[in-house]
């Protein structure tokens, strides 16, 4: 336990900046979670796989000479056809089983891909410069990083940008009608088979965004990438599935939680705290909901 | 359905035990070495870095004429296995080389961590093992016979960062903020760490462990940035030393010392061009050293050569995994025999020059004759280098203190 | 006692016991099959036959092993001392002092798993599907973590479990020993759980699995039985556990004690892959896990997580019940599922 | 006779939608009951809430001159006061002798009993009930295999093992073969006349409700419309009308 961050208040300023701006990158792999998971009924452990390799999209392009940023516009194309293909060739066989199948179907594709990008990217730990510099506030005594600034825009962006897709183009209101009721949107002659790959590829293409962003913040492994698909867990866990708000909210939340927990916890208990209020969440809402005698569906 | 599980109870015995090829420790002209080395999972970056020094040295070796034992000349093979990052893993196989590859000599895995988990195998079994890449100290205080590591220990690491820093503040202790993985290795380095501290009268003011999946030290580096230590420390392997970087120049956050381990398997100076500027680097070698044998000639010559074959410039992960090889070499001609025991004496009687230091073993196996080196990153035009600044005898440069604040560079 | 059966277990019984000297060369191997059989075993307890895909059950392994390493030294010496600066003091252990130390070390690597996981269980089994799979993937991995950042337990720098004591035979003899013990709680767990399928117990876990709310509208206290079935478990988890560790002679948070992304894994595919929800699947998973991955695995040599992907999801896809699911499909006969042509007086009444 | 089920001005509303409203009914023990009323009158939420699947927002249930309303659902059905499903309820991949196992009266549960071979009693208990519903055959088949009837004829035969006091049997004859139906009813008269149990059935089928039951309840837009017996009923005009969808 260590109490700076209540000696110096200023910290906390500083920590829930940084949550903040954590916590709407987060929401951004969140929301693509969200979306798969309440339209096709997946839970996908391969997102933070996803995520890292649409890093690696934006991290190429600075080898090339282009300037990284440029990778969020990139590396969503290249994903969605990624997401495309893994939705034709692995994903529509578990779509319509049970759910533990595709926790497992995904595990799988999880490890195989961080293993061929182990091969395909190699095994060193990369970072992308961006060069964006810092903004300071209150007489230098609270820095934010302008990559960090950027993805929290950039995140922001795209998330408005889906949700006037969803709402006004033909298949984001074929997407919308799967996730109430695929039955129904089939017999209403919508390809429900296209809609999926459709769903998938904009998953992807959203963890691509993250990528190119989380190559600009932090750093790129191959073997990452699964404390992304956790708090993506969590986030959508939070706030429910496809209410982007929420998203973006509980987004928000878990950043600023995670800061304050490594200062008052200690860094080396912050995964562990993300974990147990994944924990605690779920546990609070069973008991809840038990006293209904109900259970979490 | 019962004679399903037999066959299958049937089938699983003999495919247990023809599972595995054997290999015979020394069979025709080649002398076959085991090695578990991380090729997947956190510590791939360096568990490369290992398997490349391996084989460097052994391609080196079998060219210029093999060892000669017996007045018969031998090619060195080594059979490897992935221990997937995984202590556990790594274990195993050790036992697996031993017992069923019939491995006789071994070669150490990546990190600390890993050594220690196999360490207790090779040694219960008598199975004489030169690592080159576990420092954690608690291996040479074991009583351990059969290990024997090339490198100097982990807490000897970042020890010579803080006694600079008492030094440079004039003999008095210096406030220090720590940030070390939480592994076996960090862990050790912090030991270094703390004990210096004690030593000189220092105050450490932060003590932050990092979890293994660590992205982000922000955190912590705002405290360092409230709290104002006179030097910090970071040790997190290769993702810790990148990210400290990263967030340091993103956040603005002056420390008049930095010190850390890993900068050259990161490639910090490549990957974060000026940025990394006057980070303190701990290694167990650089190239710039003036040791030499007649394998690879000197530090210079070995990066030239690992950089033709591998397209990058050798890390000290690197040049101590081809040290290893060349102790195994001089310990065979001098036991000029297979025997273990006589292999083991041999070892353990080791003093000899290579291109990366000197070695001679204590009588716990760890090398005393090489000391740690600390060099800079130094940029001049946008090109930056790791510039050694001590020990003094080979400091091609004189050490930046204070580090000029972020405003100024 | 059918006499298929007799020749089967005698087969395995004498195969268990002549392994060392058969097999000399292989014994680790074998007493990490014979561990591997245990984790694919009490997973089912859960996964196969309750229905609760856990993925956390990691955690009784990992506290199993500490507790009894930790009892093994805490008994003697203290603790804090043995792993201060990661373990550079030594202390020996005098051949009576291991020994004493490791059969409590032992009885209580499978107690306090027990124990944790009654305490928890009331919280976390109310969760179903995939939230209970979620959830305990968390407390996994929350686990690790947290062992990682205790310093009595050695933190991140992992704990040394006591040196087999000198002076009553080396290697051989430790080898022996451990394999043994391992035969005989594989043999024990197995007996146990034969035992608890063929009750009303074992009965009820497959009700709780098929249909919960049924079986609580039947008048099943359901919460008691899946908590039970959670402890028994833990139980037989940790003590292969304090096994492992003891095996493995070192102890590290998240690679070795809660090995989530290995063995807490491979448990789950063993019990999938031999036919989950049978007993003589999680038997027959492991087998065929453990030669597939020890026999082939080792030589892609960095491909074998593409290997080890592509398995999982071929698995899943093509074959979720299983080996004994696919037999059982095939030949459902051999499984006694026969309409009884014989009886056709009760069918008068109703007609 | 005694009251052995009383339903004492029940509310339950699912957010707006009022699906119990100052409900109140008794049933006499030992007697066949009838609960009738248009789709979505909430005869199932009633029966939820008598079996204590969900709370109930307002009001009282009595089992036995016991409240029972604040009671878990397996409390209740250990006090005898049994349901089964208008969509079948089996455990299917168990064979049916199993299905019959493990609904053996858990009034037993003692650790020795759950831990103990499953004595041999029961096994021929579970014989007998399936020879009476006509499954015995098919005793080695998984139930999951078994057609919807069968399985409705399985749900029935497991209800009889856990010995209850009343039942509440949720539409019994809906899919099932109308050659079948009558045996259905003499079956449940058996049911009640020779096992002692009190039946509360929800049924659609007038033919079979009017041949088995001695009262009648009907429900309409979750309010209780009308009651008396079946003659009483059948001549009820506001009955007809709800059922015809006349306000």
């Amino acid at each position: 336990m260590d109490f700076l961050i209540f000696k110096a208040p200023i910290l906390m300023v500083q920590a829930s900046m940084d949550g903040i701006l954590l916590g709407l990158l987060f929401a951004l792999i969140a929301y693509g979670m969200a979306l798969q998971w309440g339209v096709m009924n997946i839970i996908n452990i391969a997102q933070g796989e996803l995520v890292i390799m649409g890093g690696y999209i934006a991290y190429f392009m600075y080898t090339a000479g282009i300037h990284p940023a440029f990778g969020i516009i990139v590396s969503p194309i290249i994903m969605y056809f990624v997401g495309w293909f893994l939705y034709k060739s692995i994903i529509n066989r578990v779509v319509e089983r049970d759910l533990f199948i595709s926790i497992l179907a995904t595990f799988g594709i999880s490890i195989l891909t961080q293993q061929l990008m182990n091969f395909v990217f190699g095994a060193d730990v990369v970072v992308a410069q961006s060069n964006f510099g810092t903004t300071l506030l209150f007489d230098d005594s609270v820095t934010l990083p302008n990559a960090k600034i950027f993805s929290a825009l950039v995140s922001i962006v795209f998330a408005v940008a889906l949700v006037l897709y969803m709402k006004k183009s033909r298949l984001g209101r074929a997407i919308r009608a799967t996730s109430q009721n695929p039955r129904a949107a089939k017999i209403l002659g919508v390809d429900t088979e296209k809609v999926y790959a459709a769903t998938f590829g904009i998953n992807a293409a959203l963890c691509g965004v993250a990528g190119s962003l989380i190559a600009i913040t932090f750093t790129l492994h191959p073997y990452v990438g699964l404390p992304y698909t956790v708090r993506s867990f969590m986030i959508v866990i939070i706030a429910g599935l496809g209410n982007l708000p929420a998203v973006a909210l509980s987004g928000v939340g878990l950043g600023v939680f995670e800061e304050f927990a490594d200062y008052i916890l200690g860094t080396e208990f912050r995964i562990a705290a993300v974990f147990l209020l994944l924990v605690v969440i779920l546990v609070y809402r069973r008991f809840k909901l038990s006293k209904k005698r109900e259970y979490l569906k | 359905m019962r004679n399903f599980k037999l066959s299958i109870a049937l089938l699983s015995g003999l495919l247990l035990v023809f599972s595995s090829l054997a290999f015979a420790k020394v069979e025709g002209d080649t002398i076959t070495l085991g090695a578990a080395v991380s090729l997947t999972g956190k510590y791939s970056t360096n568990g490369k870095n290992t398997k490349n020094g391996y084989e460097l040295a052994i391609k080196r070796i079998n060219e210029m004429g093999g060892v000669k034992v017996g007045g018969k000349s031998y090619k060195f093979k080594i059979v490897y296995y992935d221990d997937e990052s995984n202590g556990g893993r790594a274990a195993q196989l050790a036992e697996r080389l031993i017992k069923q590859d019939g491995i006789k000599y071994m070669l150490g895995p990546y990190s600390s961590g890993i050594t220690k988990a196999i360490a207790p195998v090779t040694e219960e079994n008598k199975i004489p093992m030169v690592e080159a890449n576990g420092a954690s100290r608690s291996l040479f205080t074991k009583g351990y016979k059969y290990l024997f590591a090339v490198l100097s220990a982990a807490n000897q690491y970042l020890e010579v960062a803080i006694d600079l820093a008492v030094e440079r503040n004039g003999g008095k202790g210096v406030r220090i903020a720590m940030a070390f993985e939480q592994d076996a290795f960090s862990q050790d380095v912090k030991i270094g760490v703390v004990e210096a501290a004690k030593r000189t009268g220092s105050e450490i003011v932060i003590d932050d462990n990092l979890p293994k999946e660590l992205n982000d030290m922000a955190a912590t580096l705002a405290k360092v940035k409230a709290l104002k230590p006179d030097v910090l420390v970071v040790s997190g392997h290769t993702k810790g030393a990148l990210t400290a970087i990263r967030q340091l120049a993103d956040m603005r956050v002056n420390v008049p010392m930095l010190a850390m381990t890993h900068c050259d398997a990161g490639k910090l100076s490549k990957q974060h061009g000026e940025k990394a500027e006057y980070a303190l680097c701990a290694a167990q070698w650089h190239k710039s050293l003036t040791y030499k044998d007649n394998f690879f000639g000197n530090g210079m010559d070995y990066d030239r050569d690992y950089t033709a074959e591998y397209g990058s410039p050798p890390p000290y992960q690197s040049a101590e995994s081809s040290a290893a090889l060349l102790v195994w070499k001089d310990a065979f001609e001098r036991a000029n025999s297979f025997d273990t025991e006589k292999v083991r004496d041999a070892l353990a009687k080791t003093n000899m020059q290579t291109f990366y230091g000197n070695i001679k073993f204590s009588d716990t196996g760890q090398n005393i004759a090489k000391p740690m080196v600390l060099f800079q990153v130094r940029c001049d035009g946008g090109k930056c280098t790791n510039k050694v600044v001590a020990p003094t005898k080979w400091a091609s440069t004189k050490i930046v203190h204070p580090i000029p604040s972020w405003s100024q560079r | 006692m059918s006499k298929n059966n007799i020749i089967i277990y005698g087969l395995i019984l004498v195969f268990g016991i002549g392994a060392p000297f058969l097999f000399p060369a292989y014994k680790l191997q074998i007493s990490i099959l014979w561990i591997l059989t245990i984790l694919a075993l009490t997973w089912d307890i859960q996964g196969g036959q309750m229905g609760y895909n856990s993925f956390g059950n990691i955690l009784f392994f990992g506290i199993g092993m500490y507790v009894c390493s930790s009892v093994q030294i805490g008994m003697f010496f203290p603790l804090s001392e043995w792993t201060a600066s990661g373990g550079e003091k030594t202390f020996l252990h005098t051949t009576s002092q291991y020994f004493e130390g490791f059969t409590y070390g032992l009885i209580l690597a499978g107690i306090i798993p027990a124990i944790v996981a009654a305490l928890i269980g009331y919280g976390i089994l109310g969760l179903r599907g995939h939230y209970f799979a979620i959830c305990t993937l968390g407390i996994g991995i929350a686990a690790g973590e947290i062992a990682g950042g205790i310093e009595l337990i050695g933190a991140g720098q992992g704990m040394t479990v006591p040196p087999w004591p000198k002076g009553i035979g080396g290697t051989e003899l430790r080898s022996q020993f451990f394999y043994y013990l391992c035969f005989l709680t594989v043999s024990i767990t197995f007996l146990v759980i034969k035992w608890i399928y063929q009750t009303r117990f074992g009965l009820v876990l497959n009700a709780i699995r098929d249909n919960e709310d049924k079986a609580e509208a039947m008048g099943i206290h359901t919460m008691r039985y899946k908590i039970i079935g959670w402890v028994v478990s833990a139980f037989f988890l940790g003590i292969a556990g304090g096994l492992m560790g003891n095996m493995i002679g070192y102890i590290e948070p998240t690679e070795i004690a809660f090995a989530g992304s290995t063995y807490g894994v491979f448990m789950v595919l063993m019990a999938i892959l031999g036919g989950k929800g049978t007993l003589w699947g999680p038997v027959i998973g492991a087998a065929v896990f453990h030669i597939f991955k020890e026999g082939f695995w080792t030589f892609f040599l960095g491909w074998q997580y593409v290997a080890l992907g592509a398995l999982i999801i071929v698995i899943v896809i093509f074959f979720p019940e299983g080996i004994m699911g696919w037999l059982r499909e095939k030949y459902p006969h051999r499984f006694g599922e026969v309409v009884d042509e014989a009886d056709r007086t009760a069918q008068v009444e109703l007609t | 006779m005694g009251i052995i089920l009383e339903v004492d001005q029940v509310y339950k509303h699912f957010g707006g939608v009022k699906a119990n409203e100052n409900v109140s009914l008794t049933v006499e023990e030992g007697s066949i009951v009838g609960l009738i009323g248009p789709n979505g009158s909430g005869k199932t939420t009633l029966f939820n809430s008598i079996v204590g699947t969900h709370p109930i927002d307002q009001g009282s249930i009595y089992f036995e001159g016991r409240e029972i309303s604040a009671l878990p659902v397996p409390a209740i059905a250990k006090l005898g006061l049994l349901r089964t499903f208008q969509q079948t309820r089996i455990y299917e991949k168990l064979n049916c002798i199993q299905n019959m196992l493990v609904s053996s009266k858990p009034e037993n549960d003692t650790v020795y009993n759950v831990f103990a071979k499953i004595p041999e009693e029961l096994t021929e208990k579970s014989e007998n009930l399936l020879k009476f519903v006509g499954l015995y055959q098919k005793r080695n088949l998984r139930a999951g295999d078994l057609s919807f009837g069968q399985q409705k004829l399985l749900e029935l035969a497991m209800a009889l093992m856990n010995e209850p006091k009343m039942l509440l049997l949720d539409e019994p004859t809906a899919g099932i073969n109308p050659t079948l139906i009558n045996g259905i009813i003499d079956r449940l008269i058996k049911v009640n006349k020779e096992f002692g149990i009190t039946l509360l059935v929800i049924e659609h089928n007038m033919r079979v409700i009017m041949s088995l039951a001695q009262k009648m309840f009907c429900l309409a837009h979750g309010q209780l419309l009308a009651e008396g017996t079946p003659e009483e009923i059948k001549n009820d005009h506001r009955v007809i009308d709800a059922y015809l969808g006349v306000q």
